[in-house]
């Protein structure tokens, strides 16, 4: 034998606190998947063995290591997350190949790999196999220090990293944060103090542990060095344990969460579920969903945007405000690099928060004297192909139903109109206000009622209406269309055609319908057609919010203003004479936030159908 | 107690007692969506309402007996908005009027 | 040189600036006042709406232009009629006003700015205005306000103050038909002065209809609605009696519920009406071409160019003594009503 | 609070020389009172009242009730006049407060619609061959005694007082909606603060209770309590009285009209065995008195002469309070001391500790 023992004092504090970890972790994931639902846990045994989960492995080392997605919003803010996770990984592991390279297949201990330097200084130094271990292990050493650097750094001066916000922390959090900073400086120490009195060491810590070694006095060296050692120790050891139950808990749980996903487990919309937590605790807090949240940028909304919902929810000590107060627009959830559903979780808690305390919310439309009070009631009867569904917010636009009107005489289209007279609303104002139950009756009383009159497609000029009809309603037989994709094939299929004009146009995606459905380009095509586009600054997946969403159930009057006038003036840069949009709220909300004309697709179609006299 | 039958009862008054009203789960409505103390009671709401167009649903007249700290069966009567935002888009005074359906919903389900 | 003089009967801000504006054109206006100093019932506001501009400041700046333009002032006097008689600035028009005892005041033009009465709430005695303590009108609060001393009779503060609209005015019982259009918005200026004072206290303001027909009035109502929590409920108050607790219970519908509503306070607060003046029926009498319009107030030549002319040549009005009317359109129509005499005086066409 | 305001609401009210017209309610609910009233007249005032036994209903409960037209209703009306043109008198003392509110707004239309009159009088003459001239002076009874309240209290026996300590007994007024209610000048005091029952007890040594529902209707509302379904809306409206009144703890009240006297007496009975509640003080009903029974006692006359015994709600409590002397043993021996029957035992007069009305704080 080498004569090696790998047992020292000090290692206690990292012993225990990787033990903790271990046993929080395991305990934390076993649960968590074992209250998944059946129908989770059958997609997982499914995509087990599937291309699914190379894919997921492709994903964990682009994201969990790389962090892709946060070199996209920053570089700098790339680097630093990188140079933790790849800088720590690269240490874990070559230091691994190191312990073997040195040590051959003997056992080691956990602790043995971790503190290698201290317990090997008897060995032979010098290369192996070719690699200077000691001068790569350095330089891996220094990459990580870079990113200590750059984190105080951000701290101080967030805006230089691309953010012009930063998280607010909380005590467990910063406990967490500042042994984690203490590591790899201690680590720095712990190594050079040993290099400088074993005189060995690569180019960092052996050029610091002989500069050490010239200062230090000759006897306090040892004492200074088992001194380092230990702080290495404790501040390991105090991550480890405080990692669990910190935002730091990210850094296990995004692998099990990329793999679950690719899995095909989702969140449900509406719902809290056990998913969730892999959710929950996969978030970072990296902060960079609070600047894309129009809310806190223009409508001073601060302390409600996602990151700090996660961190509540996660801790227990949500309150309503907080569930309440978000648009559900999507910008953030675009942005997240960890991929959360942050829309769908933010619903969901609105629906456990809901304590209401009768179960007989909207029980009227199942109705309680047999027949619903509203089922069909004045309804026509009449059978068609098509049925248009305008939505709520579109009866108080009816300019956009006057120009639906001429748009289905010029295709020469029957339609059923299903709500002129007014409708029983699609549902989704209620799912987004954690009323799910209730908003499944209207489901079910809107459903039936399609079915009634024979239709096999469905238009409707509200993307609200669209997403929950293509997400929440079993309509099958008949397709769904937003009047922007409906006009788009009239139009490619010759059954309207529209005058070119000259006029320049500005486009704002609703976010139901782009975020929300991913149409982006039929309306745009449409435009196209009828004059020339001009682009605001952020657009399709970046696109704002008008400010006026529904899901804002707790955003008054003045935010909606302020985020109205914000956008706005995005569209009156574009140069455009006029703003069109696809949504009957954001023509309502914009119409308020800008001076420029806003109309609705239909309306513009309207405006340039060919007639037959134009034809001539 | 009521030994006797005379065929008839004592009717219930109708009246609001605003002294033994109380006013504090409308004061607490109000705090959340402050602009509601604004309202004028055009009835904008109850128009355009989608529930009411179909129901006798009355939102104007519901939020106002709230505010008077009448609150038996609003809770009930609330269940019947759709919240689909109409009555918001439509007030002229920029109340959060969904806002105020669901404080309405939180605050009073006991009543 | 009688005929270069003009009487402004009233000393009030209308009177104050037709007398003004008069002297500034050469002209030698003498005002007639009733009372012992200048300034009408001006003296007694406290803040003006909707601005909260103190009225003392308003008072001291026509006050000081009076006497700075030297014009003439006769207090304590009390006009009886309109002079009739040769020597006028026209055959057959006025020649001045009679004053006590037949005493003549000669004048080539009367400028009729006598202001209105305040209504009598004691004649709405269901609301038990000088029956119950607690009971004030707007025009006490003012009073209080100045004094800086509101508070119920027994000094103390009140937790339940309710105002009472159009006491006085739109009331067949008490022959007040008109619109006091001045009420509402004192009501809701006095309403956000009483919260700033009494921060703790619930205020209700018991409406028939709210009528903020100036420039901030409705911006006002809205901020006593929002940001000083007043509730406002329309409905009439019938009546008002005391409880076992000295408090005073008033009943009124609610009638945006239709529902009867009562509730205990602490403080009732008339927000009483203009009422004409008392002296319109004399003056009105004392020449042909004046006459009443069926409120009591002094009836213009017509509401639009005329709304400062009389039926008689060289009688012209100024402020309430036409209707109810907010300082600021009394100021302007005491400059119109002096324009107007001067012409007359001027270039002899017979107005 | 301060009760000048009523000097602005003074009538004319004629010294002596009157017609009386009766009321069927107090006829047949308290026919004491009006006996009392008559030797009151006589006896303590020394007046000339005619009581004529051909005069009839003035259908004024039809006439609420919607039953009677107008037309009829003014024919009776005049022929209560005719009979008492013929009897030679011309001012008329009426005893219930519904049939002064018709007689007054009779004379009031007539005056306003002479036609009305014309037609009247054609009517009448039609029918009965009579002719009438209209009054000269028109008063209710009440008004009369309070005219004459001070010269009363010259002869007082006693005074409204607790015998014992002395203090002035607490008692609520009810005045009646069409005492002054329909034309405000019409009754003393006019009609927010009517004054004709508040001065007779205070002159009489008492202390008026003005509390937050004195101007509330008793309840009668003729259809309200005629019509059997809607009856639960005239108790209700009595119970508002008795629970805002409660709180004062009167010692009795004292009922202008003879309805008023009825249902606020009555329904407390009512109010007590159907829902086990009473509003006196001392765990039983508040006593209710007419006016004529009041200056009756004050005059010293005896409670059982004046028909006390007929009342709902016991008035031994306030005759006890008032050290009145009476035989407790007499209360149901009618004349000649013959057994007239007595009612069974009730709610309203058994104090029951859990039965006092809960003061709202």
């Amino acid at each position: 034998m080498d004569g090696l023992t790998f047992y020292s004092g000090f290692v206690v504090p990292f012993i225990v606190g990787t033990s903790v970890l271990f046993a929080v972790i395991v305990y934390k994931y076993v649960r968590w998947f074992a209250r998944l639902p059946r129908r989770d846990k059958l997609s997982v045994r499914r995509g087990m063995f599937s291309g699914a989960t190379v894919a997921a492995a492709w994903e964990c080392l682009m994201e969990s290591l790389l962090h892709r997605r946060i070199w996209r919003v920053n570089p700098a803010l790339g680097y630093m997350h990188t140079s933790f996770a790849l800088g720590w990984f690269l240490l874990i592991a070559v230091g691994w190949i190191e312990t073997v390279a040195y040590l051959g297949g003997r056992f080691v201990p956990l602790q043995g790999h971790i503190f290698f330097k201290y317990f090997t200084t008897e060995l032979q130094h010098g290369p192996r196999w070719g690699v200077n271990f000691e001068a790569v292990m350095d330089l891996l050493l220094l990459y990580v220090l870079s990113g200590v650097a750059l984190a105080l750094f951000k701290r101080l001066r967030s805006r230089a990293m691309g953010m012009r916000r930063t998280t607010q922390l909380r005590m467990g959090d910063r406990v967490a944060m500042a042994s984690l900073w203490f590591i790899f400086p201690m680590r720095l120490l712990a190594e050079s103090f040993t290099s400088g009195i074993h005189g060995s060491g690569g180019f960092l810590t052996g050029g610091l542990g002989g500069v050490l070694a010239t200062v230090v006095p000759a006897g306090v060296m040892p004492i200074a060095e088992l001194g380092a050692w230990w702080g290495y120790s404790i501040a390991l050891g105090v991550f480890f344990v405080s990692m669990p139950f910190s935002r730091y808990m990210h850094i296990f749980t995004e692998i099990p969460l990329i793999f679950l996903r690719r899995w095909g487990v989702r969140g449900e919309v509406g719902r809290e579920k056990s998913f969730d937590h892999f959710q929950l605790e996969a978030c970072s807090r990296c902060g960079i969903c609070i600047d894309p949240c129009q809310m806190q940028r223009d409508g001073g909304m601060t302390g409600v945007q996602s990151v700090y919902f996660i961190r509540d929810r996660r801790y227990n000590r949500l309150s309503r405000r907080m569930a309440d107060s978000c648009m559900a627009c999507g910008r953030c959830e675009a942005k997240c690099p960890v991929g959360l559903e942050l829309d769908t979780l933010r619903v969901g808690s609105r629906y456990t928060l809901n304590n209401t305390p009768s179960n007989d919310r909207w029980a009227y439309a199942r109705g309680g004297n047999g027949r619903s009070d509203i089922a069909g009631a004045s309804l026509p009867s009449e059978t068609a192909q098509v049925g248009y569904f305008a939505g709520c917010m579109t009866l108080l636009s009816p300019r956009i139903l006057r120009a639906m009107e001429s748009v289905f005489a010029a295709a020469g289209e029957d339609v059923w109109w299903a709500d002129r007279e007014g409708g029983v609303c699609c549902g989704r104002p209620m799912k987004l206000a954690g009323e799910v139950d209730a908003a499944r009756d209207m489901m079910k009383l809107n459903e039936e009622l399609f079915r009634r009159h024979g239709i096999t497609t469905l238009v409707t000029s509200c993307p609200i209406c669209l997403r929950v009809f293509r997400e929440d309603y079993s309509l099958r037989g008949i397709e769904v269309l937003h009047h922007s994709e409906y006009f788009q094939r009239l139009v490619a299929g010759g059954r309207i055609s529209l005058k070119a004009g000259s006029e320049r146009l500005t486009y704002h995606d609703p976010c139901e319908l782009g975020r929300g459905c991913g149409i982006y380009d039929e309306p745009r095509e449409v435009l196209r057609a009828v004059g020339e586009l001009a682009e605001p600054s952020e657009t399709r997946e970046e696109a704002l919010c008008c400010g006026s969403s529904i899901a804002g159930n707790a955003i008054g009057g003045v935010a909606q203003t302020l985020m109205g006038r914000a956008v706005g003036r995005a569209f009156e840069a574009t140069g455009a004479s006029c703003v069109v949009t696809a949504c009957p709220l954001c023509k309502k909300a914009l119409a308020r936030g800008t001076e420029l004309p806003v109309l609705d697709l239909a309306e513009v179609v309207e405006r340039h159908l060919m007639t037959a006299a134009d034809s001539k | 107690m009521g030994a006797v039958n005379f065929g008839y009862g004592i009717s219930a008054a109708r009246g609001m007692d605003l002294d033994r009203n109380d006013l504090g789960p409308a004061r607490e409505i109000a705090d959340e969506v402050p602009e509601f103390r604004a309202c004028i009671a055009c009835g904008g709401c109850t128009a355009t309402c989608t529930a009411g167009n179909l129901t006798s649903f009355n939102f104007r007249m519901v939020h106002t007996l709230v505010r008077r700290g009448e609150y038996a069966g609003a809770y009930r009567e609330m269940n019947k908005c759709m919240l689909c935002g109409k009555c918001r888009l439509v007030c002229p005074r920029g109340i959060n009027t969904r806002g105020v359906v669901m404080q309405i919903k939180r605050k009073l389900g006991d009543y | 040189m009688s005929s270069k003089r003009i009487v402004v009967i009233g000393g009030g801000p209308a009177g104050m600036q037709a007398a003004l504006s008069l002297a500034a054109g050469g002209l030698k206006p003498v005002i007639v006042e009733r009372a012992g100093e200048l300034g009408g019932k001006l003296k007694e506001w406290h803040r003006l709406f909707p601005s909260m501009t103190e009225a003392n400041e308003v008072l001291t700046r026509l006050t000081g232009e009076i006497a700075e333009a030297g014009v003439e002032v006769m207090l304590h006097t009390e006009v009886e009629g309109i002079a009739l008689g040769e020597g006028g600035a026209h055959d057959g028009a006025p020649n001045g006003v009679v004053l006590a005892e037949g005493k003549k005041l000669p004048a080539g033009a009367v400028i009729v700015a006598s202001g209105f009465d305040i209504f009598d709430a004691r004649q709405k005695e269901e609301y038990g205005y000088h029956v119950y303590d607690n009971v004030f009108t707007t025009v006490d609060i003012e009073r209080m306000l100045n004094g800086d001393k509101v508070a119920l009779s027994d000094g103390t503060a009140p937790r339940r103050i309710a105002f009472v609209h159009c006491v006085g005015s739109r009331d067949e019982k008490v022959n007040q038909r008109h619109c006091s259009k001045v009420c509402c918005i004192t009501a809701v200026k006095q309403a956000m002065e009483l919260r700033e004072r009494f921060p703790e206290a619930e205020i209700y303001s018991f409406y028939m209809d709210i009528r903020m027909f100036g420039p901030g009035y409705e911006e006002l109502y809205q901020q006593a609605q929002q940001e000083s929590h007043i509730n406002f409920i329309r409905g009439r108050v019938s009546e008002a009696s005391p409880t076992i607790d000295g408090r005073i219970q008033i009943k009124a519908e609610d009638t945006l519920v239709g529902r009867p509503l009562k509730m205990s306070v602490d403080m009732v607060v008339l927000a009483v009406g203009m009422k004409a003046a008392a002296g319109n029926e004399k003056l009105a009498a004392s020449c042909d071409g004046l006459s009443l319009a069926p409120s009591g107030f002094l009836a213009p030549r017509d509401m639009f160019t005329g709304c400062v002319s009389s039926g008689a040549a060289g009688v012209f009005y100024a402020g309430t003594a036409t209707a109810p009317k907010t300082i600021g359109e009394c100021i302007a129509e005491g400059a119109m009503a002096a324009q107007r005499a001067a012409e007359y005086l001027k270039s002899g066409a017979k107005r | 609070m301060k009760r000048s305001s009523w000097k602005e609401y003074e009538k004319e009210i004629a010294d002596d020389h009157y017609y009386y017209a009766r009321s069927c309610i107090r006829q047949n609910f308290f026919p004491g009172s009006e006996t009392t009233f008559l030797r009151i007249m006589r006896e303590a005032l020394g007046k000339d009242i005619y009581d004529d036994p051909r005069h009839t209903s003035c259908t004024g409960i039809g006439y609420h009730s919607d039953i009677v037209p107008l037309d009829t209703t003014m024919a009776v009306v005049a022929r209560q006049f005719a009979l008492m043109t013929e009897a030679g008198y011309e001012n008329i003392a009426i005893s219930c407060i519904t049939s002064f509110g018709l007689y007054t707004e009779i004379l009031e239309t007539w005056h306003e619609f002479p036609e009305t009159e014309a037609r009247a009088r054609e009517n009448l003459f039609k029918a009965t061959g009579r002719e009438f001239r209209k009054p000269a002076n028109i008063a209710h009874t009440s008004d009369i005694v309070f005219h004459n309240r001070e010269v009363i209290a010259a002869q007082a026996v006693r005074k409204l007082v607790n015998a014992e300590t002395g203090a002035p007994l607490n008692i609520v007024e009810h005045i009646g909606c069409h005492y002054a209610k329909i034309f405000p000048k019409s009754g003393i005091g006019g009609s927010e603060f009517p004054y004709v029952l508040a001065g007779m007890v205070e002159e009489w040594g008492g202390r008026v209770v003005d509390y937050p529902e004195r101007r509330h209707c008793c309840g009668f509302g003729f259809r309200n309590y005629i019509v059997q379904a809607n009856r639960g809306f005239s108790i209700a409206n009595s119970r508002k009285k008795l629970e805002s009144m409660a709180p004062y703890k009167p010692d009795m009240m004292v009922a202008n009209c003879p309805g008023c006297a009825m249902f606020l007496d009555k329904w407390q009975y009512a109010i007590a065995e159907m829902e086990n509640v009473t509003y006196g003080a001392d765990g039983r009903g508040i006593p209710v008195l007419t006016y004529e029974e009041m200056a009756g006692l004050v005059l010293g006359y005896d409670p059982w002469d004046m028909g006390m015994q007929m009342h709902q709600v016991d008035t031994e409590q306030v005759l006890q309070k008032m050290g009145v002397r009476y035989d407790p043993a007499a209360k149901f021996l009618g004349r000649a001391g013959k057994f007239i029957g007595a009612p069974a035992a009730a709610a309203v007069n058994t104090f029951s500790g859990d039965r006092i009305y809960r003061i709202k704080t």
